[in-house]
């Protein structure tokens, strides 16, 4: 399988996953944007999205705890925001995006979601920084490959 | 001095002083308001100033429904008095004489025993009134001297109107002086008072209207 | 009643007992009986009483009384000479012995007072004053009767009097002499007077029955009647024209003529709206009515215009109902608001000029301003 | 550190005017406006009456505008505006009222209430008795352009990640423009989303749009706080921007108070008319709708409601636009009782959420929200103002309520036609 280079064909490669294949992929997006936030429940959430065996009651505890997450660090209306804070809120939403159940999830599937919000979270901890424009756009190109390198095992795992 | 003269008096000179100061502190009143004006609206309109605020004259007379659910003691109780004090007011035979005979013009009254059942509609409600301003904790709060002074200046006419006409208590004469200084007194402290609300809600409703037709909003 | 009969019976029936007089006058016991049995009915006394009244009045002595006439029009007179029962008068005149009353009695001039005099001193403290018109206290010279002023005359009868009858609303309140703006000063007796018992029979005027109804009472008893607040007879003055009238139905109901020949005046509906005061007039004219109980001013088609109650003639005017105003209220209104509108724009500049000077000493509030 | 009790006494006595004065002359003290008023229904507290917010403006109406006040401070009788009073009055003023409007809706007498209580915030302001987090955010809009501290790298970023996620451009500072978008400091740190879905949805429009780097921010602190000199001064900023521009229409975002700020202060605020128009985000998408040239396919799965953000809906006039752009995606939605003009305040408005003291209350307040939405049970509820949005969520956790926010624009992005992702909700 070649490599995915570009949004279109990481999207349609995503939205191609089954559900649970969604949720793996997205808890590796998660995974690797987690050290941006000091919440310790996301990482009993990704721990839950990440296994095959969750049942569904674990599932729709780690949906509760992400978005509880997800409220406790957005940035209120008028009050100062931070952007180093305001990364933990979008790896808190991709964190809501992996564990949606796939009823309920809104546009581009749980993976695609997860994924744009991890992205976020890495622009977000570079805004602070001036020498964000050279490491931009190293999350998605890293999404890209991560894709990539599951979709290679997977095909090997066949 | 006798109890005709009493009512002579009332009807003669006390009325012309109480007429005075009232004339004079509604005119004075709403000069004030109007004259302290009102910048333009220099925002682009999305709706018409002067017919929302007509509107709104006499749409605020009607609450929404939810609004009524939430405060039907206060608005059923204030529709009964209002609507009471007009009627014994402005359709009672005798009041209307009065009317003409100031204005000009007058209108054909109500039966004699339908403004008397009024009477005692707005009595009670007004009584009800009362008793809703002290136990509503929230009226019981804004309620200040203002508060009891207009709502006994607004009952005692309708009793004394009410005891005069049925003559009970006093002679004839002292009963319709009594009830000709009781509405003087209302006239006095009109122009100083919440009272003023007859006369200024137009304002008021016109303003709301206007602000909110201006934005396309029916208020 | 003539002038000449209560004259001649003057000598002759000074002394003795009423039931003597009457004896002699050829007045059965039967027809005083009938008499009284009306009288007592208007005076609300019981049936029971009547025996005792009429015995009473039987044994009475025959009391002098003085009739003061001041500013008046004799009007009064002329009622009391008309009293409907058709032998009240007699009764009344031969029950009483009028020693002067200058429009009635026969003598003029220094006889006529001379026998005023006569009386006064004769049944000092005994006899009763009746008196009709107002006294003009501003300034007594505006009626005199032989040289002397209402005023001091009056004072001069009251000294002596048992009691004293106002009769008419102008002695009684000062009546239409004392209308605005009293040009004499003209006060009722009761003003003058302090220190007597005095019966106020108001009425313009007073209805006859009720004048003869209050001197069978002193007769009766030698008392007064019972009085009201006004010094008015209860018995007669203790309802409003309105309670009593037969129109009142149609007051309660709201039925009211507008003209005095539209369809409501024809149908007999309530007057209020064309003046009438019977609302707040006190007097019997409803009940016991006028010209031996034919009629009686509203029952002819014509309002009440009140005259048996104080200040009558400054009502407002007979035509105008008892809830408009008394003056020009539409005038003062105007003139009023007119005045008022200048000193409101004034009042209005005052506040605009106050408000841009606040416009003008307001510093810009920049964000270093948020904080004391 | 130059406020005082004096320049916030001559600030309120500008801020009288007929209205105030008619208004204050009508109130018969009924307390019908504190059962419009969620912050007095779920508290049961009279202080917090709508009317008696006014309180120290209507003591400077009465005492210098009317006849008998002037003879009564004569005579040293009427009631005077000190600094205990503000004090006491600054949590009324500002933490227990989000100026929603509603009260004004439903005075018997016609008063604007909550045009008397933004009044009064001029003079508590001026005497500096505002809140500390107004003030913080008051300072950040002057001085950074925005309430929450959002530079333009931030904006830039933001704008980058989405040209990447939608492989659209986002243009900026193009001069000419029809369309010049605001922002509001919400939607770029929380909802970046909301950018992708105009550039989507203007692309398929067709219409020229753009993004001001001098003047992104449509909040406006200044109209919060109740100082209507730093209003001005953020409203001109973006007249500048725009003139400079050379736009059409200036767009307000999904932002309550920004519309308020923009749309209908913003010229009064200056002192002249705007060579440009101003639109609702939610207007405009209407007008492209009418057009025809905003199609949508696929419908909303479940059952939706709408919550009218008061300075959108009662206070700003953008009722009908939004209903009918929902009518595109959904035919299952479902009113809220009391809805449109007559919708219940999320609770934190009128810069309640910028004010961190006022956090229990606006949280206890939400319970009439919660009894709103409990009575139709939406599946999601739609909104238009990213401020609603997040404290609709907040409240909703708080309340252990499990209904997700949308907001209206993104959601019709989500079902613009030829897209691959349409319909995937």
């Amino acid at each position: 399988m070649k490599d995915i280079g570009n949004d279109a064909d990481f999207r349609q490669a995503l939205q191609a996953l089954d559900p649970m294949q969604q949720r793996e992929v997205a808890a590796i997006f998660v995974q690797h944007v987690l050290p941006l936030s000091g919440d310790k429940r996301l990482d009993r959430v990704i721990r839950t999205v990440a296994d095959n065996d969750a049942s569904e009651f674990e599932l729709s505890g780690a949906l509760k705890s992400a978005k509880a997450a997800t409220f406790d660090s957005h940035a209120r209306c008028g009050a100062e925001g931070h952007w180093s804070e305001q990364a933990g809120y979008f790896v808190a939403r991709a964190a809501v995006a992996a564990s949606t159940p796939p009823a309920q999830t809104r546009v581009g599937g749980a993976a695609w979601q997860a994924a744009m919000s991890a992205r976020m979270a890495h622009t977000s901890m570079l805004i602070d920084d001036v020498s964000s424009e050279q490491t931009a756009h190293t999350e998605c190109e890293w999404q890209y490959r991560s894709l990539s390198d599951y979709l290679n095992a997977q095909a090997e795992g066949k | 001095m006798t109890e005709i003269e009493l009512l002579n008096w009332a009807r003669g000179p006390g009325l012309q002083i109480a007429t005075i100061i009232f004339v004079a502190g509604v005119v004075i009143r709403i000069i004030e308001i109007l004259m302290l004006g009102r910048k333009p609206n220099l925002a682009e309109a999305k709706g018409s100033e002067m017919s929302a605020g007509l509107k709104t004259m006499v749409s605020r007379t009607v609450p929404d429904r939810a609004t009524f659910k939430r405060s039907s003691f206060t608005i059923t109780a204030g529709y009964f008095f209002h609507l009471g004090l007009f009627i014994t007011f402005f359709m009672f035979a005798p009041h209307i004489l009065l009317i003409r005979d100031v204005i000009g013009f007058g209108w054909p009254a109500l039966p004699t025993p339908v403004v008397d059942a009024f009477a005692v509609i707005t009595i009670i409600s007004l009584l009800a009134v009362l008793v809703n301003r002290l136990t509503n904790k929230v009226m019981r709060y804004l309620t200040n001297f203002g508060d009891l002074l207009t709502w006994f200046l607004t009952l005692a006419p309708l009793v004394t109107g009410y005891i005069a006409f049925h003559r009970i208590g006093f002679t004839a004469p002292t009963l319709l002086a009594m009830h000709i200084l009781s509405v003087e007194l209302l006239l006095i402290v009109f122009p100083f008072t919440k009272l003023m609300h007859a006369f200024t809600l137009f304002l008021a409703r016109w303003y709301n209207g206007a602000i909110s037709g201006y934005r396309g909003v029916a208020s | 009643m003539t002038k000449d009969k209560i004259m001649q019976d003057e000598g002759k029936i000074r002394q003795g007992t009423l039931g003597e007089a009457l004896n002699r006058q050829g007045v059965s016991r039967r027809s005083f009986m009938k008499y009284f049995a009306s009288t007592a009915s208007m005076l609300a006394l019981p049936p029971a009483m009547l025996p005792v009244i009429a015995r009473a009045l039987e044994q009475a002595r025959r009391p002098s009384v003085i009739w003061l006439s001041f500013q008046e029009c004799t009007g009064c007179t002329e009622s009391f000479t008309r009293a409907h029962t058709s032998t009240l008068e007699n009764l009344i005149f031969d029950a009483i012995s009028l020693d002067y009353h200058h429009t009635l009695q026969a003598a003029a001039g220094h006889a006529a007072e001379a026998a005023r005099v006569a009386a006064m001193e004769e049944n000092y403290g005994e006899y009763l004053l009746v008196v009709d018109g107002s006294i003009p206290a501003g300034n007594p010279g505006y009626s005199t009767i032989a040289g002397i002023s209402n005023l001091d005359m009056l004072k001069e009868a009251a000294k002596g009097a048992a009691a004293i009858i106002a009769v008419g609303t102008c002695s009684t309140y000062g009546g239409i002499p004392q209308a605005d703006p009293n040009p004499t000063g003209a006060v009722s007796v009761g003003e003058i007077i302090k220190d007597k018992p005095i019966v106020n029979v108001p009425g313009c005027p007073p209805i006859p029955v009720v004048m003869t109804g209050v001197l069978a009472h002193f007769l009766t008893f030698g008392t007064l009647p019972e009085l009201d607040h006004l010094g008015r007879p209860k018995t007669f003055y203790g309802k409003s024209i309105h309670d009593r009238c037969y129109r009142r139905p149609f007051y309660d109901k709201g039925l009211f003529a507008e003209t005095f020949d539209d369809e409501g005046a024809k149908k007999g509906w309530c007057l209020f709206k064309l003046g009438c005061k019977g609302p707040t007039t006190y007097n019997a004219c409803a009940t016991v009515k006028w010209n031996d109980g034919t009629s009686f001013p509203i029952e002819a088609g014509h309002p009440c215009i009140g005259c048996s109650e104080p200040d009558f003639w400054d009502g407002g005017g007979f035509y105008r109902a008892l809830s408009m105003p008394t003056e020009n209220i539409t005038k003062t209104a105007v003139y009023t608001a007119a005045g008022a509108a200048a000193a409101g724009v004034a009042l209005g500049a005052m506040n605009r000029a106050k408000k841009s000077a606040s416009n003008k000493i307001h510093i810009k509030v920049t964000i270093d301003d948020l904080e004391k | 550190m130059s406020a005082s009790l004096d320049k916030g006494i001559n600030a309120l006595k500008q801020q009288v005017d007929a209205s105030v004065a008619a208004f204050f002359s009508s109130c018969v003290h009924c307390g019908i406006c504190a059962e419009a008023c969620l912050f007095y229904t779920e508290t049961g507290d009279p202080e917090r009456t709508p009317i008696n917010k006014t309180e120290p403006l209507r003591r400077i109406w009465k005492s210098e505008y009317t006849l008998m006040g002037r003879l009564g401070k004569l005579l040293g009788l009427s009631k005077k505006v000190d600094d205990k009073l503000l004090a006491d009055w600054e949590t009324l003023v500002y933490d227990s009222c989000t100026m929603c409007g509603r009260c004004s809706m439903v005075c018997p007498v016609g008063n604007d209430i909550t045009l008397m209580i933004r009044k009064t915030r001029e003079g508590m302001a001026a005497a500096g008795h505002a809140p500390e987090g107004l003030i913080g955010a008051s300072k950040r809009s002057v001085t950074i352009g925005s309430p929450m501290g959002v530079k333009l790298p931030a904006l830039l970023a933001q704008v980058r990640h989405v040209e990447e996620d939608s492989g659209l451009k986002v243009p900026l500072d193009v001069v000419g423009a029809e369309y010049m978008l605001l922002l509001s400091s919400m939607e770029i740190m929380n909802f970046p989303e909301f950018i992708e879905a105009i550039a989507r949805i203007f692309d398929k429009a067709n219409a020229s749009w753009t993004i001001s780097t001098e003047a992104f921010e449509a909040t406006n602190s200044g109209i919060q706080i109740g100082v209507s000199d730093i209003a001005a001064e953020l409203v001109q900023r973006i007249v500048d921007a725009a003139e400079k521009l050379k736009v059409k229409t200036v767009i307000s975002p999904e932002c309550g108070h920004a519309y308020m700020a923009i749309r209908w202060d913003g010229p009064n605020l200056v002192g002249k008319k705007f060579g440009f128009k101003v639109r609702h985000v939610l207007e405009v998408l209407d007008d492209l709708r009418q057009q025809g040239r905003l199609t949508t396919t696929g419908m909303e799965k479940g059952k939706l409601t709408y919550h009218d953000p008061c300075q959108i809906s009662r206070r700003g006039g953008v009722i009908d636009e939004p209903r009918r752009l929902i009518d595109m995606v959904s035919d299952n939605f479902v009113e809220m009782p009391d809805h449109g003009k007559m919708n219940w305040c999320c609770g934190a408005g009128g810069g309640v959420s910028a004010n961190e003291r006022a956090d229990e209350i606006r949280l206890k307040v939400f319970q009439r929200k919660k009894d709103q939405f409990d009575a139709i049970r939406p599946d999601a509820i739609v909104s238009a103002c990213s401020n609603c949005r997040i404290h609709l969520e907040d409240g909703l956790e708080e309340y252990n309520m499990d209904i997700p926010l949308l907001s209206l624009t993104e959601m019709i992005a989500e079902h613009l036609g030829d897209d691959d992702r349409a319909g995937a909700a």
